[in-house]
């Protein structure tokens, strides 16, 4: 049965589980809708999330990794919440097989402005598993409709180690091609890791991109974020032009329930995706 | 349409209304009034300043279920609680309670999604709301006068009753309320002079006086964003304060709810239930990180959001001056007293 | 049908459980209806254990542990039975019969003590009848 | 005897003053002015131009004991405390939540405090019915004596008497009106739990819904966390919106710990909590 | 979601009986979670195991359940399944239907259906637990021992001789302890520096000892296997790596001081060893008594020595030995009688306690072996008042146990020495030992006399202004009895060192009310303590007699090197974390601790667990408020979901 009700989660099947780093704490996720026409309505774009709903624990809001572009599945990326106890629905999602169902609500909240950010050069610039729906953003501008409505890519993405990097098999094909900048980082190699060492925010200070007709879209933990944010000043973006997406506790995800309430803000249905520019309007209470 | 009845038949016109719908009017409990869904028509009971609950929880409840499961079984299995639809009275509002409704009404189905519960009770129910006494001098924790709104004012309500004497005077305000009133038998009709009594009365709530002087919603939107990395300011506004959730609890325009599970033998419901914004975890995320860990940025949400936050995002304060949380708190903190603490700030 | 109470048991793995394990080694008898719960000493029983086996149904909850002074962590069975002393108390103020919660020290020798326990304890919740008082329904 | 509050008022200001003054202290626990003269407020003082902003009435009735907690450890407090309170104050020193030497007692003998909502005199009934702080460093007031002294304890007469299905429909009754605001624990000077029990989702103790099982799970599991540590002060129930008389469970429970285990909450700092301590000697009777 | 194996065992007939065994499997099979559910006749055979082997391969099982007999019984047995099928052993579950269920019944209806609940109750614990993995740390392969009496010593010897390298610690000058301070032993009234020196030589000699004396602990840190003991080495004033012993130092000296060795019946000097036989024989300044340390000036010693030894600059030093047992034998002092002013002692001189005795009758002692009084009389009436402060409500509940046979001995001594009458005044005689009431017999009939009755009192007799009156009354003939004496005769109390509390504290032991330190278990552990690696022999313990002590040190010794015999050593897998985020800081789990696990982190403000000294009890997760203690293997959700499911059916 079809609902209207937004508190009702659609029932959605896991079809493929990817272990995605070296500790096995997180693991993406494709999900099948099991009615149509909840697939037909789950009409989304990179940057929204959606809550992923597992009956007796709880629902868990979770960016959407896959890019539209990518049809038949939705994907997340899911980290096991809490070193030492565990967020019951990450844990719970963690300990389930393909095959598994569970219930998803959404997409909820707004995306990356993809109309802002057309014939632009984008800046995309991520760390750990903070890249989801960054992946999603530069899976879409990639697909062959959309490359043309866009400038230059780059993408800057580092983890603490090179086992900790998401989504290697993209990475790689991504280095491969010519129409986007791919500079991927760890803070910290291994023996065989070829690639370059340094954190995220040196990382930018040295690829520099330019400001012209440029968005840097910025994701990763608060500590990256932190340092990074100056580092695109000082190249010259202006606060319109960094573009990131805010953590805060949620619960209904339609700006209702009044948990992420910052300011005259709803985190989940006024964002989670800010501009530098709009966070400053903000208290500083997240 | 102005009909009246005298107190002492309330029970006649409580017992018609119950033939209407279901009945949700004031009753007296241990701890003082409150609403309550009618069961007896003796029970309701008009002798109340007002309830220790705001009657937002008839159209919110503390406790909704959404759906209904069984763990371990397909998802395909779940039960879905739909809204509900049902014809519903609400007798014997305040007109600050009122106002309440079309605060929440804002947020709740005139903005963004849609709450489907809150809605489909809203819609389906007439609202009757009773004038405070404007022949006694306010509550000293009240101050919806301060907040525009009269301790007489009609507006809202479906049906507007007045007390005077012994008898209740009832006058139909919209077009719903005449239809339950048109359909109500054994009322009397109201007199002119009980219609010029009403119309005093509603003039006289106007010019009612409680604590405050009015301020401007737009000079106190501002200042408390100024005011809000004071933090020497929210700290000595909070040094009472306990961080309980009572204020909340008993506000009629607090609206925060958590969803949960809860789960015995298998079988489980996903519910929301009230929540408040002034607890240590309602900001508290997996990671462990939780931008309100204190007392006094928790305080600052609530007031904030009240005064300033809602007033940007919605246009108008979410506060009626109904005075609950200051007369519930056990610290005695005046809410109203810190706003006016702010201008002076 | 006659009514066959559940009985929660929680039992400490050094006297009491291996007393009931001789129980049953020696072959004696008693009633089916308690279900025991294996911990390391009777200390680590949270009274709000108690509290919840009564919301879960449990018509009569035994807690059995080493005998004062014999606890395989010495001193874990002295601070258990003030604990569940109070324990029973708190249940007994809130109004469950007095009956319904007791604690038996029972060592690991003691086979025929678990098993005389057991049946007195079922025969007296038998009387007592349904808890329904805490018992979610 | 009539305490003349207005005294004990200057007397507390002079003390604050001089104790902020020198240094001695960085805060001061009072009272202050609230919306109303019913309604004074817990106040902190935390300069010399603070203390004009401390008041004592009738209607003081709040503990201040509960800030205590709230300050990082190490900090020099001074805290007024009225009887009850200062075993709170008691208690926390053996629970080593505040240390002894980091706190300027300010003792308040006083009779005659009312309770702002039944204006009813607080006495032995909803709380230990003590006049005389315990402990003390500054006495702000002379001693009382004289006043009506009851056993606290007298007060559950009626509810001994009572059968276990009375009880339990008694309890049943109040404890359902529980709308899990939490203000009993917030204002329990003992509750400085972070996070509390009943707030945690691994397990979940008790559900978060005011319904009878999750009600009953948090009041009971908290009835047993204050078990020997409450020293009936009585915040609780008058912080309580829909009037739930928990004071009389915690008393009962008080009354039963003194009789099993020879001490009361909250008398000496060199008790140790009784929970967490054991004598040999205690009798399996205790268990009857 | 979990993949739980579920595997019910007949037992033969033995379950199978009176439990629907395939019931039970068909039952499992609808439980949540639960993949594969079979039921075989014998299953902690060897085809049961790989059956089990074989489904957890198969099915990609994560959780097992066996529901068969006691844990108690096979729960090793079935995790070595487990672990040989590559899933953590910590995530089997035993549900015991046999011994609480199939034997306890007849009724296959009421059994199959208990059967039915204990096993929905496994199934909801199991879909909770987590893999475990227990710790390994290394172990120190040394040892210390605490206090060099003959405890001490003889423990240190026995572990020396094993290959273990031993730090023996003793405060005093001189190791022996008070063995050394004897003259003869009971019953066989062999002397007791004859058996005691050869083992204080042994000591200095042994390769695999270093000797600590004039030294204290000062402070234990770390737990068992690797402690790290601070030591103190009070200042000598003497280098002893230069002396030679020649001793000219002692002549020379000027200052003088009661000897304690001689209980204060001699004098000694102020630069001294404390008897011929003292090991080390290098001699230590007495600060108190020197006259330099006193008026600045006189150091006639450093003159004289000639390895230029002497050092008055010395100061105490501290070092840190690393070890991983411990042997307390810290021994025990006599109660100061002086307290009990009824027996006079103190107050007149002929009033002596048991020690000085024993110096009197030394030939190396005050009197060369002579029984003479202070005044330089031999005694001719003596009494002997047992049981003085021991066995007595107002002083020391407990018996001292060798009183009794020491005071006989004493008896005989004096009937050897003197010509005095002895009289022996006692509540009752305890001879219980191999040979001691034969030697009790043997005395009774060396003409002593004894009065059973406690000496009530001691008194100046009136009549003879130089001798004393004993008071008691002879419980036999119901007579008060006054007895003119020349020699009274204390048997004290024994009780703690005056310094065991710090002891206790120092390395985390319980003491008993006298404050001897506490055994782990009074019958099955007696020389274990609570602190793992901690043990105790000797008197420290309680009173007893030298063979008492000797086994008890052997004992000790044998328990220690259990633990240092390994060089690894696996900590408990179930013991207790603490959530940090959840720490309320109330710190009830530092106070109920019996291992002193849980310690509080001012810094951080919570409290955190020393694993290596968690037992897994689980006392400190009842009593942690909020919960932030998790009890691996038995949780909060762990316990209260077998709870729910022991609850539903």
């Amino acid at each position: 049965m079809r609902s209207t009700n937004p508190y009702i989660p659609m029932p959605v099947e896991i079809v493929k589980i990817t272990d995605e780093v070296d500790t096995h704490d997180i693991k993406s996720f494709r999900f099948k809708f099991l009615n149509a026409q909840d697939e037909a309505r789950f009409q989304y774009l990179p940057g929204q999330f959606a809550e992923l709903s597992i009956y007796g624990k709880g629902e868990s809001p979770i960016g959407i990794a896959s890019s539209p572009t990518e049809p038949g599945y939705v994907a997340f990326t899911v980290q096991r919440a809490g070193a030492i106890v565990p967020g019951l629905v990450t844990a719970a999602l963690h300990d389930m097989e393909e095959g598994g169902r569970i219930g998803l609500r959404g997409p909820l909240g707004h995306p990356w402005p993809i109309e802002f950010l057309e014939k632009k050069n984008i800046v995309v610039v991520g760390g750990g598993f903070a890249f989801t729906t960054l992946r999603s953003l530069v899976t879409y501008m990639l697909h062959e409709n959309n490359r043309s409505r866009f400038g230059d890519i780059t993408v800057i993405y580092g983890a603490r180690t090179p086992g900790l990097l998401c989504y290697k098999d993209e990475l790689a094909a991504w280095e491969k091609r010519s129409d986007i900048k791919t500079i991927i980082t760890v803070d910290k190699g291994n023996e065989t890791w070829k690639g370059r060492e340094g954190f995220v925010p040196a990382v930018c200070k040295d690829v520099a991109p330019s400001p012209a007709n440029a968005v840097a879209v910025i994701c990763g933990p608060p500590v990256m974020i932190k340092f990074t944010l100056p580092v695109f000043f000082e190249l010259g973006f202006s606060k319109e032009n960094i573009l990131t997406s805010l953590e805060m506790r949620m619960k209904c995800g339609i700006g209702k329930c009044g948990r992420c309430n910052v300011g005259y803000k709803y985190v989940c249905s006024d964002g989670p995706v800010f501009s530098l520019a709009e966070l400053e309007e903000l208290p500083r209470d997240f | 349409m102005l009909k009246k009845t005298a107190i002492h038949q309330l029970s006649d016109l409580t017992s018609a209304l119950m033939g209407k719908g279901t009945l949700v009017a004031p009753v007296r409990e241990d701890a003082g009034f409150n609403f309550r869904e009618i069961s007896d028509a003796k029970q309701v009971d008009l002798n109340f300043h007002n309830t220790i609950i705001s009657p937002k929880s008839v159209f919110f409840p503390q406790t909704e279920d959404f759906i209904r499961y069984r763990t371990g079984r397909p998802l395909q299995e779940a039960e879905t609680v739909e809204p509900e639809g049902k014809p519903l009275i609400l007798f014997g509002v305040r007109p600050c309670d009122v106002k309440s409704f079309e605060i929440m009404d804002i947020h709740f189905s005139c903005t963004g999604a849609v709450d489907p519960y809150w809605q489909a009770r809203r819609e389906a129910a007439t609202l009757i709301g009773y004038a405070f006494d404007v022949a006694a001098p306010a509550e000293p924790e009240e101050f919806y006068q301060t907040l525009g709104i009269g301790a007489a004012d009609p507006e809202g309500s479906d049906i507007f009753m007045v007390r005077r004497g012994d008898d209740l005077i009832l006058k139909s305000i919209t077009g719903k309320g005449e239809a339950l009133l048109a359909g109500i038998e054994g009322l009397a009709g109201a007199s002119a002079d009980d219609g010029k009594f009403f119309d005093d009365t509603v003039a006289a709530g106007r010019n009612f006086k409680t604590r405050f002087t009015c301020v401007d919603a737009k000079a106190i939107t501002k200042k408390l964003e100024d005011l809000f990395h004071n933090t020497d300011f929210w700290e000595k506004a909070s040094n009472a304060c306990l961080s309980c959730g009572v204020c909340t609890f008993a506000c009629p325009t607090c609206y925060c709810f958590d969803i949960c599970d809860e789960t015995l033998f298998g079988r489980g419901t996903r519910r929301r239930v009230w929540d408040a914004c002034m607890f240590t975890d309602f900001t508290l995320e997996a990671s462990g990180h939780n931008p309100r860990t204190k007392v006094y940025q928790r305080l600052r949400q609530k007031i904030g959001h009240k005064y300033s936050y809602h007033v940007r995002k919605y246009g108008v304060i979410s506060c009626v001056g109904c005075g609950r949380c200051t007369r519930h708190c056990p610290v005695g903190i005046d809410i109203f007293s810190i706003v006016e603490e702010a201008m002076k700030a | 049908m006659s009514f066959e109470p559940k009985i929660l048991g929680i039992a400490c793995n050094w006297c009491t459980y291996t007393g009931a394990d001789l129980a049953g080694t020696t072959r004696l008898q008693y009633p089916q209806n308690l279900r025991v719960v294996r911990v390391m000493c009777s200390s680590r029983i949270n009274p709000s254990f108690i509290f919840r086996a009564f919301q879960l149904g449990a018509d009569g909850v035994l807690v059995g542990g080493c005998h004062p002074g014999d606890c395989h962590y010495n001193t874990g069975n002295l601070y258990a039975r003030r604990r569940l002393a109070v324990t029973k108390k708190i249940l007994e103020f809130a109004g469950l019969e007095p009956g319904r919660f007791r604690v038996e020290w029972i060592s690991a020798s003691e086979g025929n003590k678990f098993a005389e326990v057991v049946t007195e304890f079922t025969g007296q919740i038998k009387a007592l009848g349904p808890q329904t008082k805490f018992k979610i329904s | 005897m009539a305490v003349s509050f207005q005294q004990i008022e200057e007397k507390l200001k002079t003390e604050a003053r001089r104790l902020l003054e020198s240094g001695q202290v960085s805060l001061v626990l009072a009272w202050g002015r609230g919306f109303d003269e019913k309604h004074p407020m817990p106040y902190v003082a935390k300069g010399a131009s603070d203390v004009d902003g401390i008041v004592f009435n009738e209607f003081c009735t709040h503990n201040l004991a509960r800030y205590l907690v709230r300050y990082p450890r190490g900090t020099k407090m001074a805290v007024a405390v009225k009887a009850a309170d200062s075993r709170a104050v008691v208690q926390l020193i053996q629970e080593d939540k505040v240390k002894r030497h980091d706190l300027v007692i300010l003792g308040i003998p006083v009779y005659g405090i009312k309770n702002p909502k039944t204006g009813e005199i607080i006495d032995g009934k909803t709380t230990c019915g003590l006049y005389n702080p315990v402990l003390y460093d500054i006495l702000i007031a002379e001693e009382v004596h004289g006043q009506p002294v009851s056993s606290p304890y007298a007060v559950l007469a009626e509810y001994e008497a009572m059968d276990q299905d009375a009880r339990f429909a008694f309890w049943k009754k109040e404890l359902d009106r529980c709308i899990r605001c939490y203000a009993c624990r917030k204002a329990c000077p003992m509750c400085y739990c972070d996070p509390c029990f009943i707030d945690q989702n691994k397990p979940k103790w008790g559900e978060k819904s005011p319904e009878t099982p999750g009600n009953l799970m948090y009041h009971l599991t908290r009835f047993h966390h204050l078990a020997g540590r409450c020293i009936d002060c009585g915040e609780c129930s008058r912080a309580c919106p829909v009037d739930i008389p928990l004071y009389l469970f915690h008393k009962k429970v008080a009354k039963e710990c003194e009789e099993m285990f020879g001490q009361a909450a909250g008398m000496s700092i060199e008790d140790k909590p009784v929970l967490v301590n054991f004598r040999m000697e205690d009798s399996d009777k205790i268990l009857e | 979601m979990s993949r739980i194996g579920v595997f019910v065992c007949h037992c033969g007939l033995n379950i199978a009986k009176t439990v629907r065994v395939s019931e039970l499997a068909e039952f499992a099979a609808t439980l949540p979670d639960v993949v594969v559910a079979k039921d075989y006749k014998f299953m902690c055979s060897t085809p049961g195991q790989e059956m089990i082997a074989n489904d957890i391969r198969e099915h990609r099982l994560d959780r097992v359940i066996v529901t068969a007999c006691s844990p108690l019984m096979h729960e090793q047995t079935f995790r070595k399944v487990l672990a040989a099928s590559g899933l953590n052993q910590y995530l089997l579950t035993i549900v015991n239907i046999r011994e609480q269920v199939s034997w306890v019944t007849h009724n296959i209806d009421e059994g199959t259906s208990k059967a039915k609940a204990l096993l929905n109750g496994a199934v909801n614990r199991s879909r909770l637990l987590m893999p475990l993995t227990s710790r390994v740390i290394d172990v120190n392969p040394d040892v210390m021992v605490v206090g060099a009496g003959i405890a001490g010593i003889q423990a240190s010897l026995e572990l020396a001789n094993t290959g273990r390298k031993v730090y023996l610690v003793e405060k005093n000058s001189t190791i022996g302890g008070h063995m050394a301070q004897f003259d003869k032993t009971f019953p066989t009234l062999d002397c007791s520096a004859c058996i005691l020196t050869p083992k204080m030589d042994s000591v200095l000699q042994h390769k695999n000892i270093q000797l600590l004396t004039s030294c204290e602990v000062s402070e234990v840190k770390g737990f068992v296997g690797n402690f790290d003991i601070t030591i103190r080495q009070k200042a000598r004033y003497v280098d002893h790596d230069k002396c030679n012993a020649c001793l000219a130092c002692t002549e020379k000296c000027p200052g003088k001081s009661v000897s304690e060795w001689d209980e204060g019946l001699a004098k000694r000097k102020a630069i001294y060893i404390p008897f011929p036989q003292a090991v080390p024989q290098k001699p230590v300044i007495d600060r108190e008594a020197c006259t330099f340390f006193k008026k600045g000036k006189c150091r006639l010693c450093e003159k004289v020595c000639e390895q230029k030894a002497i050092d008055f600059e010395q100061q105490d030093t501290f070092s840190t030995v690393k070890v991983g047992a411990v042997i307390v034998a810290t021994g025990y002092d006599l109660m100061d009688t002086r307290d009990l002013i009824q027996y006079g002692y103190g107050k007149y001189p002929g009033v002596y306690n048991a020690l000085e005795v024993e110096r009197l009758f030394n030939s190396a002692g005050p009197t060369g072996g002579k029984v003479i009084l202070r005044d330089g009389k031999e005694p001719q009436a003596i009494a002997i008042l047992h049981c003085i402060g021991s066995r007595d409500k107002n002083s020391y509940e407990h018996c001292s146990r060798v009183c009794c046979m020491y005071s006989l001995k004493f008896a005989h001594l004096f009937k050897e020495k003197t010509s005095a009458d002895v009289y022996h005044f006692y509540i009752d005689i305890r001879a219980a030992g191999k040979g001691y009431e034969e030697f009790y017999n043997r005395i009774i009939e060396e003409d002593v006399k004894f009065i059973r009755g406690k000496g009530a009192r001691v008194a100046k007799s009136a009549d003879e202004p130089d001798r004393l009156m004993v008071e008691a009354e002879d419980t036999i003939t119901g007579k008060f009895i006054r007895l003119p004496v020349d020699m009274v005769v204390l048997s004290p109390a024994m009780i703690p060192r005056s310094n065991a509390k710090d002891i206790a504290r120092l390395f985390n032991l319980s003491t008993d009310k006298q404050g001897f330190f506490m055994e782990r278990h009074p019958k099955l552990a007696p020389l274990s303590t609570m602190s793992e690696g901690v043990f105790i022999a000797g008197v420290c313990q309680s009173p007893k007699d030298i063979p008492d002590t000797v086994a008890q040190a052997n004992g000790a010794a044998a328990e220690a090197l259990t633990i240092v015999v390994k060089d690894k050593m696996e900590l408990e897998a179930t013991t207790v974390m603490v959530n940090p985020a959840s720490c309320c800081a109330c710190q009830n789990c530092v106070r109920v601790c019996p291992y002193g696990a849980p310690f509080f982190k001012e810094d951080k403000g919570v409290s955190e667990i020393n694993e290596a000294l968690c037992k897994g009890c689980g006392l400190c997760a009842s009593v942690c408020p909020t919960g932030a203690i998790i009890a691996r293997h038995f949780t909060n959700d762990q316990v209260l979901a077998e709870m729910e499911g022991l609850m539903e059916f």
